[in-house]
């Protein structure tokens, strides 16, 4: 059992190995994106090998997805070809990277053998807690979302700051910003695939309700099974994504306008530092979930949880599509 | 509700950025930063006088208790370093109104807001959590925000710089986190003072490289020399505003993750015990002061300058604390104040100069004494202090800094620490030669009048430094009860 | 029982083989269009056949859904993305290579 | 040893890999990529912290006795956040760069820079 | 000193007067920038307050034997800001009060007829810099005396550069670094290491270093001091008063004579007699070094100075030799040496402020600056040269001139340490006073003009039979003060001993 298990590692590994040995040798910067679309991608299965899901399904989610929609996006307004690296920049880079890695495998060898349940991990008292007092004290079947959302919920307000920053910042760097208004229907509809591609539309039509429901199921499925907000948001992001690219910029704008966007970026973050507030009103601890309902906590821990993972998959998908209408939108201009 | 003011003086900030991004003007958002970080001050001034006298206060978020789910600890240490920066928020919002406006895009302007109120959020985060893995958060929400705060400067050059700090800076922040990876895996834990209690004995090989990871990741974030590369381009392109803001406390905070992750979770008996941190210390923190104010000498833009020397004078604090003794922390400490308040004055009135000529190139300055006389004498009394005049704030800490490296018979460092000070001689008598004893070049065009809010700014922050150099008995004090803080070992 | 799995194990022997040839068309094949034919194979028949054996080993009723979900989905969506591509290329002005160059 | 270790080295090597592309290349679009490797190889050093043999994901389930530790897939769900906010920060940057300098070498927009000319 | 005070005056409760001291010019420094509209009114500030000030030095001297200390506060644990009166600092605080006014008077003659610019400025830091010398004299520890130190460092720095021209610059940055540098550099590490060693810098009798280290250290530290005093000018660290010449005269007479040459001799004196103690520095001969050193200044900078051809840069040099006068007394650490020193304070103050307003006269009133030119200039400018002869006599210390105690003093002192080499040394530096002093008058009184214009100045054409240049002297107000101090150079002669009983008292000498 075990053996084979070191089997996919191995082999995992070396695609992954492969890939980013790829990323460093080719000079076409868009098949060194999509390797590293590739990388995710594998990286995500090798997470479902070590019991990793919701990890997995979010990698798979961002890292094969938003983030190689994002490259290629900039390669498309930037250069595809990058320069023959000189060998003055690789000798230091070599010395540093080498470096670190004979640092870590330093390190390694006093770290505790791999994946052993008398590990300091597994013995340390947080992992009884989380895996069997949480059902008492939360009653979320799903540990990472228990522990993601309520015992570490601060990291993870955190987090959907992280992502808003994200949002404002590209925003104020790439964003058209109000007095061009965005184009309507009809008008240059940018990056879109016109005409005969009947079929794309089709299909994109078909699927796009499938797309949109399942990011809902994985919102609110979130509790027991691998998912949640973040996940959510993504592929709703993805989902309007492909809109963009089979009917237009100027189609997704008017579906889904920008203004919206914008005041939605901040209320999933207020939506969640608001439950906080709530919880500190109410005279509990900030994000003390408890507090929502004194008679019945874990009552009060479910309705927390889904209030601020409503939050996270508000800030995240309105983040994901502010991005790439803000790429998308840069390349209609130029 | 003062029982929640550790959460508030973070959670305010947090609050206001979304604020800001919903209001969509320019004086709506700066209303919001000014009083969100009016709040913050308020209330960490709050928190410093609520300390009980050696204790420290904790609050756990979530209702969770210590080791599952994350607190916030103040003692001593970090509520002197909230009211820094908090401080310092207050100070960029009466300043950035005016230098904002005239620098960036009418229509981003909101944004630009939210940012300094994430930027603000991130470092008080940093400075008030107990969790390992909170600072890490925390770090990237600063981090982010500030890349982006450099990134709106007016030349191209900012883009260019943004871009250096943001590749830099998240390779520190990954550092970081590896190093965290680690002590985790050794110790099953997060929270710091549970770390502290659960690492295993000095002689662990994944501790030592837990301990390199965690101070070359944080020593990149306070651009410690030889990996300060990104620091004057940063400072130097940002918008002016930023660059005050920045300049006084984002290192510093970096600095202070460190102490405590060095003191606090590792403990002074493993991480002085394991690595020789205190030689390591002493050669880069000298390093730092000779490059940093060399380097200065050589600059031909004001806010390089300024930045370079940033540079050098953070090697004056990581000398104190590597000493590893009450009187260097003390001394660190003591510069982390003097040295922000005396920095974003220097970076206000340069702000002021940018306003009105453009830039803060040296040559530029010539013979602009008689035009701008507050504005130089500001300059002047502040360069005063970067160099250490008596009476001087500068003064007040490179003495204690002194003294605690006489007490370790230190005498090399001593020696480092004067050459600095006179390369500082060096490089802010130059400014100040140019600026008076130069006949002005080409036309003189008449200077508008100087915004009062930005004056105010400087002033303040000049008669504060003044201040700190004339009576420094309550900081002293203050920065003794931070290094018991962090020497009292586990929080 | 035993005629179920042995079902599904050829199923998915048969799906493994189908993507090995794509890969190996991948490699081998002359030029673009081809290749992409190649790849397609690989995503659209073998991945339902394995697909399809996996749903004969299915023990509860939820796997089954789930997995037949993903077969519709693979099924719509392999197909267009070949498409797709090869309607860019095409529009790109990218020739198909043909007669005896292509079996060079 | 090699069993108790092989998964840390491995991701170790990935690391050692992705920090290379990051610092030998001076293309920006390529030092993002290199940067989201080196990220990812962390993440697998974290989640493999959280691995216990015999054990599946931890979602509670009566059937099931042996989880692994829900923890660091926690923490990398954050980082995992942090980095896409990274990359796209950085892209982001990349565009205007090549906006202002019609390059996204650095080395090239740093000449551009050096010289006199230069606004 | 004869006044009659009534006994409450004495009382320590007065001690608020030495704050008093340095708050006065700091007021006329705060009044100024108001008149900078109303030259008069500006100038008649400044004489006013130079007037107070110079009363209220005199005053002081009836109080010379309370022992007054004012606590200003603490700025730091450790770092007390605290003013004392003691004879020593009295002496060099009536020296520059009394000067300030003269100087003053002087400056708005010699600012006016080459109307300078930034005369505002040049009174303001004038003024400035006298509250630093008001605050060297009365430090009660090496703190606040380093403070006031650096004080009048940089508030003589705009002087110097006054004239803002390239070479101004280029001399005050030399001017600024050296002092800058050296204090900085050697004197606060100095000041720092005396702290570590005894925990105090506090001025007290008989020093406070005894006992607390070998006699090693203290060679290494009393050289520390001496050399980080870079206002006293000991060699090597001379270069700054020669490149200070760019300034204007009157900051020349300041720099020279009055404030800041004398504050770093005094600071010489304060260290060596209240942090080292002359028992301490005697016994363990860590000043020997330091003794040689002042002498080879003495010898070479004199011989530098006759071969100088520029006027002002002749006096500098000769005041550097002057200076390592002060020095080698306080190097010797003998009673009657230091004396000496604390009395070449006062008569090298006189007779050197003499020398560089008759330079600045002469420059104005005959715009020459060489000695060369100055051939026959004795009949134009009687009153000048006069007062410059009897200066000049003064400092080679010829009897019955006020310079010639202090040579006495010191040869005293010289045997009494058991230095009678240095009595050639003495000797030789006086001859070569003469050599590089006396020219000037010479030439000026005996030699006839260098192309003097022989009919041309005559309205009528025939040829004179005697010619009688007509008297140009420089205006009143340059000419005033310069007899006033040629004056003093004379009365001083008869005041020594009043001027030294307080101190020998404190010093506990006959």
């Amino acid at each position: 059992m075990i053996g084979n298990v070191i089997l996919v590692d191995i082999a995992l590994f070396a695609i992954l190995l492969a890939a980013a040995l790829g990323i460093a040798h080719t000079r076409s910067l868009y098949s060194a994106a999509m390797l590293a679309g590739l990388f995710s991608l594998t990286c995500a299965s090798l997470f479902v090998v070590q019991d990793a899901v919701d990890v997995a399904f979010t990698e798979a989610a961002v890292g094969a997805g938003m983030s190689t929609v994002l490259f290629l996006g900039t390669l498309a307004l930037t250069h595809s070809r990058e320069r023959v690296t000189p060998p003055t920049r690789r000798v230091p880079a070599l010395l540093v990277a080498v470096g670190t890695g004979v640092l870590l495998i330093y390190a390694s060898l006093d770290l505790p053998p791999y994946a052993d349940p008398a590990n300091p991990v597994q013995q340390h008292p947080l992992t009884e807690r989380y895996l069997q007092t949480s059902q008492q004290e939360i009653g979320v079947p799903n540990v990472v979302t228990a522990v993601l959302a309520s015992y570490r919920g601060f990291d993870t307000l955190g987090e959907v700051a992280v992502i808003f920053t994200a949002g404002v910042a590209v925003l104020m760097l790439l964003g058209r910003l109000r007095g061009n208004a965005a184009g309507s229907p009809g008008t240059a509809p940018a990056g879109g695939l016109q005409g005969e591609h009947r079929v794309l539309r089709v299909v994109a039509k078909l699927l796009m309700p499938f797309i949109l429901l399942f990011a809902l199921y994985v919102q609110f499925h979130g509790d027991f099974g691998p998912g949640g907000g973040f996940q959510a948001g993504v592929i709703f992001a993805a989902g309007i994504v492909l809109y963009t690219l089979v009917f237009g910029l100027g189609h997704a704008r008017a579906v889904v306008t920008p203004g919206i966007l914008r005041m939605l970026l901040p209320l999933g973050l207020l939506l969640y530092a608001g439950v906080g507030v709530a919880t500190l009103l109410l005279g509990g601890a900030f994000l003390d979930y408890n507090a929502l309902s004194p008679q019945d906590p874990v009552q009060g821990q479910h309705l927390g949880i889904l209030l601020v993972e409503a939050g996270v998959g508000i800030t995240v998908a309105a983040a994901m599509i502010l991005l790439f209408y803000a790429f998308a939108g840069r390349g209609a201009r130029s | 509700m003062t029982a929640n003011l550790p959460a508030l003086q973070v959670l305010i900030p947090l609050l206001a950025a979304p604020l800001c991004v919903l209001l969509r003007t320019p004086n709506a958002a700066w209303a919001v930063f000014a009083a969100a970080s009016a709040c913050s001050f308020v209330f960490a001034i709050g928190l410093l006088l609520t300390l009980p006298a050696a204790g420290s206060i904790s609050y756990a978020m979530g209702g969770w208790p210590a080791p599952f789910g994350i607190v916030y600890v103040i003692d001593a240490a970090n509520a002197w370093m909230l009211v820094l920066v908090s401080g310092a928020a207050v100070a960029t919002a009466v300043y950035a109104r005016v230098s904002i406006a005239a620098e960036i895009e009418a229509r981003r302007i909101y944004l630009y807001y939210a940012c300094l109120c994430l930027c603000l959020t991130g470092l008080l985060g940093i400075v008030s959590t107990g969790d390992a893995f909170n600072i890490f958060v925390f770090l990237e929400i600063s981090s982010l925000s500030s890349y982006a705060l450099v990134a709106m400067g007016r030349s191209r050059r900012a883009l260019l710089s943004a871009f250096q700090y943001l590749v830099v800076g998240t390779i520190g922040g990954t550092f970081l986190l590896i190093g965290i990876g680690l002590a985790y895996a050794l110790t099953g834990t997060l929270n710091i003072a549970d770390l502290h209690a659960r690492l295993p004995g000095a002689d662990n090989r994944a501790l030592i490289a837990a301990i390199a990871f965690i101070g070359i990741g944080l020593s990149i974030k306070m651009a410690l020399v030889p990996l300060h590369a990104w620091l004057p381009g940063a400072y130097g392109e940002a918008p002016s505003a930023a660059s005050l803001f920045l300049a006084a406390c984002s290192t510093k905070v970096a600095v202070y993750a460190l102490l405590r992750f060095l003191f606090s979770a590792f403990g002074i008996e493993r991480s002085f015990a394991v690595l020789p941190l205190t030689q390591i210390g002493l050669l880069a923190g000298s390093l730092a002061m000779l490059v940093g104010a060399a380097m200065a000498c050589l600059q031909t833009d004001l806010k390089r300058l300024l930045a370079w020397s940033s540079i050098g004078q953070i090697g004056y604090i990581v000398a104190g604390f590597s000493l590893a003794t009450h009187d260097g922390l003390r001394a660190s400490f003591l510069h982390l104040l003097n040295h922000a308040v005396i920095k974003a004055a220097l970076f206000a009135v340069a702000g002021m100069l940018v306003l009105r000529l453009g830039s803060a190139r040296l040559e530029a300055l010539a013979g602009l004494r008689q035009r701008l006389p507050l504005v130089f004498a500001a300059l002047l009394l502040a360069g005063l202090g970067l160099i250490g005049m008596p009476l001087t704030a500068g003064f007040v800490s490179k003495w204690a800094l002194v003294q605690a490296l006489i007490a370790e018979a230190q005498w090399v460092i001593v020696g480092a620490v004067l050459v600095s000070s006179l390369l500082a001689v060096v490089y802010v008598g130059r400014v100040v030669e140019i600026a008076w004893f130069r006949e002005p070049s080409g036309a003189t065009t008449a200077i508008a009048p100087i915004p009062l809010s930005m004056q105010l700014v400087t002033w303040a922050l000049v008669l504060l430094s003044l201040w700190l150099g004339l009576d420094s008995a309550l900081p002293a004090q203050l920065a003794g009860n931070a290094a018991d803080a962090l020497l009292g070992g586990p929080r | 029982m035993t005629v179920v799995l042995v079902a599904s194990w050829a199923l998915i022997t048969a799906g493994a083989v189908l993507a090995l040839t794509g890969a190996l068309g991948l490699f081998r094949l002359p030029d673009f269009y081809t290749r992409t034919h190649a790849a397609s194979i690989t995503d659209s028949a073998g991945a339902s056949l394995l697909l399809l054996g996996l749903l004969l080993q299915a023990e509860s009723f939820a796997v089954g859904i789930r997995l037949l979900l993903i077969m519709l989905f693979l099924l719509f969506t392999s197909p267009t993305a070949a498409h797709a591509l090869a309607q860019a290329a095409l529009k790109d002005g990218l020739k198909p290579v043909l007669g005896r160059a292509a079996r060079r | 040893m090699i069993a108790s270790g092989y998964n840390y080295w491995m991701a170790m090597a990935l690391l050692i890999v992705g920090l290379y592309i990051l610092m030998s290349h001076a293309n920006m679009v390529k030092k993002l990529l290199g940067l989201s490797v080196f990220q990812m190889a962390v993440f697998m050093l974290y989640i493999s912290l959280g691995k216990v043999r015999f054990g599946t994901a931890p979602i509670l389930d009566s059937s099931i006795t042996v989880y692994s530790h829900p923890l660091p897939h926690v923490l990398i769900l954050t980082a995992i956040v942090v980095g896409i906010a990274t990359t796209a920060l950085g892209l982001a940057l990349v565009v205007r760069i090549h906006e202002a300098y019609g390059t996204t070498d650095e080395d090239e927009a740093l000449a551009l820079d050096r010289k006199p000319d230069a606004p | 000193m004869t006044l009659a005070l009534p006994a409450e005056w004495c009382a320590p409760e007065r001690a608020w007067v030495l704050p008093l001291a340095v708050l006065l010019p700091l007021l006329v420094a705060l009044v100024l920038p108001l008149l900078r509209r109303h030259p008069n009114a500006r100038e008649a500030a400044t004489l006013t307050g130079g007037l107070l000030l110079a009363l209220g030095a005199v005053l002081l001297w009836t109080l010379a034997e309370t022992p007054l200390r004012f606590s200003l506060w603490t700025w730091m644990p450790g770092l007390e800001l605290a003013f004392e009166l003691e004879p020593l600092g009295l002496i060099f605080a009536s020296v520059a009060a009394c000067l300030w006014p003269i100087t003053s008077l002087y400056a708005i003659g010699y600012l006016r007829s080459t109307d300078e610019r930034h005369q505002t400025r040049f009174y303001i830091c004038f003024a400035i810099a006298i509250a630093a010398a008001m605050g060297i004299a009365f430090a009660a520890n090496g703190i606040t005396l380093f403070l006031f130190y650096e004080m009048l460092t940089l508030a003589t720095w705009p002087l110097v550069a006054h004239k803002n021209t390239p070479e101004a610059q280029r001399g005050a940055r030399i001017y600024l670094a050296t002092l800058l540098l050296t204090s900085i550099g050697l004197f606060l590490p100095a000041l720092i290491w005396t702290y570590a060693l005894t925990g105090t810098t506090d001025f007290r009798d008989g020093g406070i270093l005894a006992g607390h280290a070998g006699p090693g250290t203290l060679a290494v530290l009393y050289a520390l001091f001496l050399f980080g005093i870079g206002k006293a000018a000991l060699m090597p660290v001379h270069r700054w008063l020669p490149a200070a010449m760019v300034a204007p005269t009157p900051v020349s007479a300041l720099l020279h004579a009055v404030a800041v040459v004398k504050a770093g001799v005094f600071t010489v004196l304060k260290v060596t007699i209240y942090l080292f103690g002359l028992d301490t520095l005697e016994v363990g001969g860590a000043a020997t070094p330091m003794i040689w050193m002042s002498a080879f200044t003495i010898v070479v900078a004199a011989a530098i100075a006759v071969r100088q051809d520029n006027l002002k840069a002749r006096l500098a040099y000769s005041t550097v030799s002057q200076l390592s006068y002060i020095v080698l007394g306080a190097a010797l650490a003998v009673p009657d040496a230091v004396l000496e020193g604390a009395l070449h304070i006062v008569t090298h103050a006189a007779g050197k402020i003499t020398l560089f307003f008759c330079a600045g006269a002469i420059y104005v009133a005959a715009h020459k600056t060489k000695v060369s030119e100055l051939d026959g200039l004795g009949a134009r400018m009687p009153f000048t040269f006069a007062a410059f002869s009897i200066a000049a006599m003064s400092i080679i210390g010829l009897p019955p001139l006020a310079g010639s105690w202090d040579k006495f003093l010191l040869m005293e002192g010289a045997v009494d340490a058991g230095w009678p080499v240095l009595m050639g040394v003495l000797l030789a530096s006086s001859l070569l006073s003469i050599a590089y002093l006396a020219p000037i008058p010479v030439r000026a009184f005996l030699l006839p003009e260098r192309g003097a214009p022989a009919a041309d100045d005559d309205p009528s054409g025939e040829a004179p039979v005697v010619r009688r240049p007509r008297i140009e002297e420089a205006p009143w107000t340059c000419l005033v003060p310069l007899c006033l101090t040629a004056a003093a150079c004379l009365v001083l002669f008869f005041f020594e001993d009043q001027l030294l009983t307080p101190l020998a008292a404190r010093l506990g000498a006959p």
